[in-house]
This record gives structure tokens, C-alpha cells and sequence, in this order.
């Protein structure tokens, strides 16, 4: 891969956004009739429509928990996501984001109301263009939620990169493979905790601050998003059954 | 074990429905869902396409990459075609390797567009017996609903129909992949229509709810030329039930009238 | 591969046969020990063993079905059975014709009658030349009723394929690699109703309809050659008793 | 959880009849099973064969193929041993992956042949450290009567002993296979004889009766050369039990002159 | 299912002795257990090393052999990571292929050594985009008694800092490798520190009675170049709690004091 | 690999040892916290670390045996244990091996004792230099006393191979690759019964009488090493106890 200059010395980024600006972020939910929830975001050029089924019966049983609900999670690429095909069989890569997302999303859900019960969340990323697992994460409380499990908040995530020495919001694939850090973070916002943290690359004790800061503000922005499709889609739902 | 009450009471209902014509959606037996195809909706694909079949929701992606021939068709292209029943289409579908439903699915699908001659692999080559391009037809089930082979046939069709080629320069036995993009070398069109037999009739595009109680299914594909020469080009039974010698001839007369009108709602050519 | 001219002008094919002629077939009933049922068949140079296990317990036990025998079939050629070795493990196609071979053959077993139990039905090609899955579909009708299985009828099966412009009739590997279509079909005969059929390759509809034809006809030979199998089987078995 | 009476109240009956050299099956303790040997029974096989050894029925085939040596031994061909242990020939044996017995058996037999010296695999490279002829000997266990053991070393032998291999021809880097055939370059030739021990007895040629209730049995492979010279080649404990050092010796003795009757009924080279 | 009552008991007392600075096993909050680490304890290994983190017990090797570079960093060696959680280390651990626990172990030392710049693959390769060394640096539990991430990263680190590269010689396309090895091209060296949160306090190096009742973990790694100049290079958090912002910038601070304390303990270079 | 004369004129062999002389071999018990018992030896170069769980409840639960304890091994090599990275994925060598170590250890447990249950025997090669196996099974055999496993006797285990013509003990890499037959062996020592016998290679019966005498040798100064590893082990836990 060549590599070209990501950002003028203006301070724009090679797909036209500034420093601190998010991709155009479009959730949608209820978007799959099989599905006891579902969303599908449109992150910039990422695509990922998730699912949720549950609490249901665990199966195998031995997986059940006498005091809480178990809680299974799947982030996989379908093979024409990439530029070059990817083998449908799940990568340590997607194993590892699997997990990731999971520990994500648990915090905010009330497990201890379904003992003995699963909830599954898959994730199917449509097209790949860097912050896969943000947009999966945040896409995947929507659909949490879409299919009425009781959450304690929201997780709304975002990534900042350090490219060509400076700090920038949202990170696509480019940033992400020619930069020189990538901090993926997920917060519940109305609560002000961390349930997502990834860190790899070179930062100084300040820039970790400095990075921190703005993916909280990301966070914030991302929040702001899903509430409004929150509202769109119970707006739609209530028209739906006044009919 | 499976409760085997349900199935057989919805089962009565939509035989005794069906003897007035009806069915429990409000179609007729030989009407399709409403079919809406979207296409180029991958942009890092090289062709790619959503299909919505009623609720049947299915995705196809068209990648061409180089590898090797076969080593007794060396101076031809490669066409792969995979399924996966990705597990939030359907509660009943897992995770691990595709199942004999999967498989059979892309199989019959692959046979579709194979033996149609829809795809000129013999222009796939690139250095004869040396490189050649494979183009990988991947389908995805998204939200399973009934019908999953005439909606992935028609996902996988439309993302090729759509989908524009890599360009290849050779120098010796160096190959450059490059920034041009040339029209997929196509042919004939096929177009697969399936129908359930529940009882003595013939239920076409059936629904998650008549599979469940069907006898068997019976898919038929016909292929048509830049002629308009309509062709039979793949068929395949599924299920544990058995078709008279009549029923399988009136479903192929089926077929051939509901892949005209399936034919209107595929996209041109190229992009 | 070099293509040769298949049927000559007299209608003559590549081995010999008319086009309408089947190959030698000829079943052997009960050559194994442990299997509950089976059966060989030479069918030309197609050889394939066929062995029947059960009505047993269903192991593992979710497999159970309420109301009926549970029915499983595995297709599988030896890695000797082909012109290149073929890796052991099965292949999608082995896959595809394990399930398109039961299905074959659960229309003809009275699966109700044997409730939470599992039929297994195990194919092995030792030798493929054509027709595998007809040949390997008309043994296990044979390897079920040695088994003592009750059987609606006795399922038989051939292929036509169009070559060269013409229909033939048990269609061998040459014929199936050169050909312009492949057609299986199984019916049970005395019922007059198909449980197998596929096709591939470009048929107008007016050869579709040859075709059917054509294949009953087969199968109808292949029906003869089962029975009498059938009846030499239990002459056997009937003179060791009396012995 | 598996019963343990039955098979107690078996092995009591087995050992009591042996204390006067019977067996339940009406040999004396160093009787083989008969034997029968059918070589050349799958012509798409470069060599092939089935050997039934009472109830015991095995069938192996041998392919050869171009590839690549092994870098350790650049000039060698490759001689590579599996078998199968097919769910139809048991209702213990299950679809899958070979299993531990399974691969043991490959192996047990593949060192009988390897060690014996029989392939000289330095006569099955073509072009030094890049392309090797290899041998695939694929052994399917068909019906499992008990000593699969010997009954699978038969077949890869006959299999190999009667097999003809193809011709390379080479010209630069380029190889091609001609429709010429050779004889596959074969030296001492090795007989594998598995007794099971049941109390302080050894059983030649076990029945599966026997297997089910022995304590462990020892296989012993003797090779003949062509100045008839014998040779022990391979040996091979299986099961929980132990031996005493004088059984062991006992056992190879026995082995000694069995492999001997068996060599009777092996085919005779090419064909 | 899993019994919940044992580890909330367990859970409270240590609450509770952390509210006067102390843990169970006598040690502040902020202490590690004590680090022994061995290396070239594999002597057919290129690098080795085993670490003792207390009770933990870690074994790393690193062997080094010729291979195709990645498509797109066509000039660069290869650094591949695996762990095993080999089941003779805990009773929880099971045989098979790595879950997800080893997967994350694995790629989150990975991380560790391949961001802090540690290795420079760029003097690994042999014949630009065509042969290229990889190393392969393998890290197996031995004993499971905690914070496996900071003893696994210590282990891998060791393993390559003691390490000794073979020596490739090329001639046109040839490769030969010689009986000549030389230093491994290093850098910036990482420590991973790793600290559980429990309640609203954060214990540095966890024991595994603390894992198990911990709300979750954070490792940090600091990388320091040959200007002694320190930075953040990989951070992951583990489990199913939260962090407040506060906790976060608490426990990169104090994984800066203890990476120092840590990095004492490392073998010096070359051996 | 190159072949250089293995043994001089003087009977002096490849790494300075007499023909039936042993390499330095040492155990030592216990050195696992979380196994039930464990042992390491170094035996020569080879370097192999045993640890053993259970008696346990049998998991999956249709494994349990109902008048003994079901016994489990793995033998496995790490990738850093050869010259050439070994892939961690189990060889069928270690599928074999880790069947045969299970046998020459199953005659030595009572396993009647614990009817229903379990016991796992895990033996990891660190470093391979020859005669793994014989290593594996003698620790392992350690590591089952410790475990409090009741024993009839111990497990010692040897090699002999033919190399140049002569018979020699304790086989490393060199004269393994080299030689024209490995013979390993393992016995109960008090008992005289032998747990597993395999041999491959050419010998002559008389030269395979030798062997097995010459490793019946061998195998008594392992034990001899065993106990003399027992002794000091239960001295130790002793001295502790009273302190």
C-alpha cells in the first residue's frame, strides 16, 4: 500500500473531515423480522447490521447461570466486506473482537434479571472501513434495546487515532493502517464509565490524556445519534399501532 | 424432542385455505412476495446486491481475485459461490461451518449459474494453465423468512449482473492487477423459481410458515439467451415428500411463466 | 481432458451401449456381518457398499423425534474411488448427495413406525464411474429391507444426460464430464412417484420431458434387477434355514 | 455407562475353554481365521485389494500422485499409510475424523511396511528435491470382525505388491505423466500376526469376541527378504494389560511361524 | 451451573482488607509477586524463556524459519504470537485449539512487543518480497495462578531479548542458511502491567483468587527506547465491569512506576 | 541431514557415552501448584513437565465408567521443542503416543478404586531429544503417586536401538534418525511385567532377545532414579509438614 499524505497542514483529513469530526452516522433499527431485536448503522462507509435473540433457553444447558443471564456475543465479517476476500471461518482477530464487544455491552445489561437464559448478539459487519468494533458495539445497544432487554444506559463507542503526530476522531481505514496509534473506547454515557478500552501504538503519558478527552466527546456525539433513531423508530412504532 | 402438534394443525388450515385458491398471506398460489433488489450496495465489492423476497432478506458479494486454474480446465476462470446462514437471519441457525442446507443452497445455486453459461469463464484467464480469475459469489441469508434458494439465485445473479472486473496486465510471468475495470464476460440469464407441495398443490415462492408444513420443494431454474431462447438449466427437489410425474410437469410450466415475471425485476447489466 | 467423439453415427456409445441401454447392474444383498442390513452393486464400473444400522437409540438423545424414525444418510467415496486420490474428509459434494440421498429414500420407510429411534444409512464408493448416487440410492432401498425396515416400496433410480445432441440413458463419467446435462431421478415404482430428482445443464422443455420419460424407463429396469436380487437374497436365506 | 457383566461372564466361558486349547469359535489357539486375498478390484487404483479374514473385511487401494519431498530427504518419494475405519463396518464406529484406533492402525501398519524396506522410495523421486512420486495407500476397515490389525496390513500389502505405477517423463522442469506403466520397485516383503492375551494365554488372529475381553494384544511384523532372510520389523503392544517377558518371547515365536502360513496367500508381484 | 456463593464470600473479605491497603496473600495493593525469570532453558529453541510471576508459571520459545512476507509489506519480516493454555495448568483448562481467553492473551502480548516497535522486522527480510524470516514466538501456560497476561508478555519479551537469529546467505534465488547466527534487531523493549479491579480499588498484579472475583482488569505496556524515553504502546481491558475515567488515568500511572520496577528483572540482550 | 559415524572403533557413542550407558536423568515431584501432582525430568536433553488431575468427576458425563475410573492421557509437544517449528495442533504421532503412554500407565492404577470417575494425564515435551515417550511415561508414573493416585508399582521406561550394527540404551535424536531399529519398553520393575513394547527397524530374533534385555536393564536404573526422586520429594513435604 502506498502511502500518501492523510492530512494538509490545514488540518483535513484525507476523506475532507477536520481533526475532531464524525463520519455521517446513521442508525436504523428494527431492521430484521427473524430477530427479537436488530439494528443496522451506516458509519461513514462501515456497514454492520446486528442482531439479538433472548433471553431465550440456554442451549446446551450446561451453559446456564443460576444468577444471571449468559450472554454470548458474534462480531464476523461477511467475505466481500475487505478489499481482498476473507475467509468466512471467524479470524483470532474477529475471536478476539467477539469477546471485546461482549464485555462491552454486559455492563449495561440488567443480567441478573434472567437467570438461566442466553442472549445472543451477532454482529455481521456488511462492509469494513475502519472502527468496526465501535460501530458494531454502539449498533448493538440498539438492538439491545429493540428487543426489550432492560438496560441500565446506552454504550456508545469511538476510536481516536494519532496520525502524522496529530490526534483525530473516528478513525477510517487508511488512519488506521498508516497511523501511528489506535484507541478504541466505549462509555455509558449517563453514567460516565468506561466499558471499552484498546490501546495500540506508541503514545506519550499526554497524549493518552488528550486522547481520552476526545474519544469521550465522540462517545457523546455518537449518543446523541442513537437516541435520535431511538426516538424515530418508537415514534414509528406508536404510529404503527394507532393505525 | 420436536412438538410435532403445531405444524400439523397450521398444516390442515392452509391445505383447507388452499383448495379455495388462498393462502394465509392473502396471495394466490402461484403469486410471488414483492421483490426488491438493490444493487451495488457494497462499494468495496466488486458487485454486490440485497434481495428482499417479502421478508427474505439476502445479500450477495462479488470479489474477483487471481489464483490458479483447475488443473483440467487450465485455461479457465474459476466461478466460487458460497452460502452462510448467518445466525441472526433465524433462530434456529448456529455458528460453525455451513450445514447440508447451506451447502445444498449455494450448490444449487452455483449449478444455476453455471450451467446457464452465464459467466464466460473462459475469459477469466489471465496466463493460460498459469493464472486465472476467481470470482468468489459470496451469499449471505440475513433474515430467513421463506424461500431462501430463489432469493439467494436472484442475490448472486444480480451482484454479477452488476459487478465490474479487475483488469489484468501480464508482462512475462508477472501479473498487474490494474486500476481499470472492465464488464463481467456474461452470457445467458438464469432465473430459479421454487414452489412447495403441500398436500396435492403447488405453492410457489413458499413462505417460512408453508416450508415448515410442506411435502417437499421443487426448484427449477431457466436460463435465457441474447436470443430470448428460454432453456431449462438446473432443477433440484428438496424435502422428504415425492412429486407425480403431472406435478413435476405442471411445476416446470410454472416455473417458466414466474421467471418472465421475475426476469422484470433484475437490474441491467454492467455499472 | 481430450474430448472424443462419444456416440457414433449409429447411435453407438463410448462404451459399447445403445442410448438407451443401461450397463450390467447387478446387486448383492447381505455381504456385511455387523450391518443390520446391506447391500453391494457392481452398476458397469460404479462399486458401491451400502450398510443400514437401526431402528436404534438416537444418540445423541436430542435428536429424538416424537412421532417418527429419525433418518440419517451419509454419501462418501474412498479416496481410491477416483482418478486423483480424494482427500477423505467429505466434501460439499458428498455433503449435497448425503442429503439429497435421504431424502430419496424417506418418502419409501415407515418412519412413524418407529418413533425416537435412528435409522443410519451408509454409503461408501469404492469406485465411481457415473451414477454414483442412483447406484448408491437403489442399493440402500435393497441394504433397508434386508434390515427389516418396512418399506412403503422398493426406490430405484437412474440418470439420463442429453450428449451430443441425444439422450442416453445410465449416464457414465465420461458421458457426465462431457455432456450437456446430467438428470437423476428415483421414483418408487409401484407408487408412480418421484422422490429424487435434479438436473443441471440446458434442456428445452420438450427434452426436459424426454428425459422423465426416458429415466422411468430406467428405473423401471433398475426395479427388475432389484427384485430378483431381492428374490435370490431370500432363496438363500430360506435354503440355510431349512438346512 | 458402559456394562461390564456380560463381557466378564464371556471372557470366564473363553478362558475356560482355552484351558483345553479351544476357542468358542472352534479353532485351537494358534489357528488363523481363513483367508482370502482378491487383488486388482479397483481399476481406477494403481493397485488394489480385499482381504477378508474370516468375518473381517478390509478393502485398501494405492494411488500415486507428483509432490513435493519431504526436505530432510529431497531424493525420497513418499509412501504415505491411513485407514478409515468406515461407520458401516460397526456400529461403534462413528462419522468423523480418523480416531485414536484409527491412526493407529495407519501407523502400526505403515511402520510394518516402511521398516520392512518393502518400497524403495529412493526409486520414486523424479526430480531431485523438487518432485517425488507419492504413494497413497488408503485402507477402508468394511466389516470390523475383529484383528483389523493383520487383515489391514494384508490389504496395504496386497495392495502394494500388485499395484503398477505410472511413468514420468521429465524434460527442464516440466513433467509429464505418460500411459506408461512400471512396476512399483518392491524389496522384503512383511507379515504382520496379532495375538490377544486373555488371562495367560495368547489368542492368534483374536475374534472380536476375544478382543472385547482380552487384557492387550501384540502385533509382530516379520519381513522377508530376497535371499529369504527374516527379519522382526515391527512391533506393537496394544491395550491396558501387561506381558510377562516370557509371553513376549512366546509371542514372537508364534508370530514367527504364523507369518510364515500367511505369506501362502499374498499374490504374487505386478500385474 | 455455576455455584455464585463461594466466590461473593471471597469477594467481600477482600473488599474488606483492602480498605486498610492490604490483600490476602499479605501483599499492599500495589505490589507484585515475586518475578524469577530463567532463560535459554530450550536449547533447540533460538530464544527461551520461563517466568515465575509467584505461583504463575510461564515457558516462551522462539524459533526463527524462512518464509513468504505478507503481499502488502512485501520488505518486512514476520512476527507471529501464539499461546496455548496447555490443560496441565489448571483444571479449567481444556484440550483443543485456543479459545478466546488464549486468543486474547495471545494478541494483546502481540500487540505489546509489535507496537512498542520492539523487533525490526524490516532487517528480517531476506529476498525482498520473496523470503523473508518469521518468528515465531510461542508462549505456553505451565501454571495458572493468576494474571497470566503480564507473566505471558514478560516471558515472550524475555525469549526474544535472549534470542539468536540463524544467518542467511543468498545467491540469485537460493537460500541457504548458514551455521552462523547473529543478534536479533531490537529496539524499544515493552512491560505489561496488569491490574484488576475490585470494588472501586485497583490491584496491581492479580492473584487468581482475585481474578475471580474482580469486576474487571486493565493492562497497560510501556515501551522505552534507547533514549530511555517511556510511552503508552498497548492497553486492553478485560471483563465485564467499568472504569470510571478517574480509575483509567489512575492505572496508567501506577503501570508507569511498576513497568520500571519490572524492567529490572530483564535479561540483557544477546546471549 | 548429514550422516556422520555415530559410534567409534572404541564403542564410544555420538554424545561421549558407553553403549548401555544412560544419559543423566533427573526428576523432580511436585513442581505444579494448580495439578493435583505433577513431576518434571530432564533426561538428557529432553525436557518433559507431567501434571495429573483427578481422580475427578468424569466431564462430558457419558464417559464414566461404572466399576472403574476412566483414564485420560495427552502426550504433546510444545512448538519450540524440535529443531523445525511443530504446529501446536496434535500430530497423529502424538495421537498415537499419547494412546500407548495411556496403556503402559492403566496396568500400574487401580483404577477399580474410583468407579465413575476421572483422571487426566497431561504430559507436555518441552524439548525433544530422543526417547520422549520412555520420559513421558516414567514422569507421568511419578506424577500419579504424587497425586495420591494408589499404585501397584511404578512405571520405568527405556529405548534400545540397533545403530551401526550395535545395540544401544537410551536413544537420543541422532541415533534415532540414523538407526536401523528403536525399540522402546516400559515395565512394572517389581512386578516383571512389561506395559508397552514397539518396536520398528530391522533385528534379527536374536538381536531383538538382547534388546529386550538390555532395556529391561535400563528400565531398573530409571527406577532405581524414580524412587531415589520419591525419597527425596517425601522428604522435603515432611521437613515442611514439621516446620
Amino acid at each position: 500500500m502506498e502511502k500518501k499524505k492523510l492530512i494538509t497542514d490545514d488540518g483535513i483529513r484525507y476523506d475532507g473531515r477536520k481533526l475532531d469530526e464524525l463520519r455521517p452516522i446513521k442508525f436504523q433499527i428494527g431492521t430484521l423480522k427473524n430477530a427479537d431485536g436488530s439494528a443496522y448503522v451506516e458509519w461513514g462507509r462501515t456497514k454492520i447490521l446486528v442482531g439479538v435473540f433472548g433471553p431465550r433457553e440456554s442451549h446446551p444447558k450446561h451453559l446456564a447461570l443460576a444468577d444471571r443471564c449468559y450472554i454470548r456475543a458474534r462480531y464476523h465479517m461477511a467475505p466481500f466486506s475487505v478489499e481482498e476476500r476473507k475467509s468466512p471461518a471467524p479470524s483470532r482477530r474477529e475471536i478476539e473482537l467477539s469477546k471485546v464487544m461482549r464485555e462491552a455491552l454486559e455492563p449495561a445489561i440488567f443480567a441478573e434479571f434472567f437467570p438461566r437464559t442466553t442472549i445472543d448478539i451477532f454482529a455481521e459487519v456488511l462492509q469494513a472501513d475502519g472502527s468496526t468494533r465501535c460501530a458494531a458495539i454502539s449498533a448493538a445497544s440498539l438492538a439491545l434495546t429493540d428487543a426489550g432487554v432492560p438496560m441500565r444506559d446506552l454504550v456508545s463507542s469511538m476510536a481516536v487515532a494519532k496520525v502524522e503526530g496529530k490526534l483525530v476522531l473516528d478513525v477510517i481505514d487508511q488512519e488506521d493502517k498508516q497511523g501511528d496509534s489506535d484507541m478504541p473506547m466505549a462509555i455509558m454515557p449517563s453514567k460516565n464509565v468506561i466499558t471499552l478500552i484498546q490501546m495500540d501504538g506508541l503514545l506519550t503519558h499526554e497524549e493518552f490524556i488528550q486522547s481520552v478527552e476526545l474519544a469521550k466527546k465522540g462517545c457523546m456525539e455518537v449518543y446523541a445519534k442513537q437516541k435520535e433513531a431511538l426516538e424515530e423508530h418508537f415514534k414509528k412504532t406508536m404510529d404503527r399501532e394507532e393505525v | 424432542m420436536t412438538n410435532q402438534i403445531i405444524p400439523s394443525v397450521k398444516r390442515k388450515q392452509i391445505i383447507e385455505l388452499a383448495e379455495s385458491g388462498k393462502r394465509t398471506d392473502g396471495r394466490s398460489l402461484t403469486d410471488m412476495r414483492p421483490v426488491e433488489i438493490q444493487t451495488n450496495v457494497i462499494e468495496k465489492a466488486e458487485g454486490s446486491a440485497t434481495v428482499r423476497l417479502g421478508d427474505t432478506y439476502v445479500i450477495a458479494g462479488v470479489k474477483f481475485a487471481i489464483g490458479d486454474p483447475f488443473p483440467d480446465i487450465p485455461n479457465d476462470g474459476v466461478m466460487s459461490v458460497s452460502a452462510e446462514f448467518v445466525p441472526l437471519a433465524s433462530s434456529e441457525f448456529e455458528t460453525g461451518p455451513p450445514d447440508e442446507n447451506a451447502i445444498e443452497l449455494a450448490r444449487v445455486v452455483d449449478r444455476g449459474l453455471r450451467e446457464s453459461k452465464l459467466l464466460d469463464t473462459s475469459k477469466l484467464c489471465i496466463i493460460p494453465g498459469k493464472k486465472v480469475w476467481i470470482a468468489w459469489v459470496d451469499i449471505f441469508i440475513l433474515d430467513h423468512r421463506g424461500n431462501l434458494m430463489d432469493a439467494a439465485a436472484l442475490a448472486g445473479l444480480s451482484a454479477l449482473l452488476t459487478s465490474k472486473m479487475p483488469k489484468a496486465e501480464v508482462s512475462g510471468e508477472e501479473v498487474k492487477v490494474t486500476e481499470e475495470f472492465v464488464p463481467v464476460p456474461l452470457r445467458a440469464i438464469p432465473v430459479n423459481v421454487t414452489m412447495a407441495k403441500i398436500g396435492d398443490k403447488l405453492f410457489v415462492d413458499p413462505s417460512l410458515e408453508e416450508e415448515e408444513v410442506m411435502d417437499c420443494r421443487l426448484s427449477v431454474a431457466f436460463a435465457e439467451d441474447d436470443q430470448k431462447q428460454e432453456k431449462i438449466c438446473a432443477m433440484q427437489k428438496g424435502g422428504s415428500g415425492t412429486l407425480t410425474p403431472e406435478e413435476l410437469l405442471r411445476a416446470v410450466e410454472i416455473a417458466k411463466v414466474k421467471s418472465q415475471e421475475l426476469r422484470k425485476h433484475l437490474p441491467s447489466g454492467g455499472k
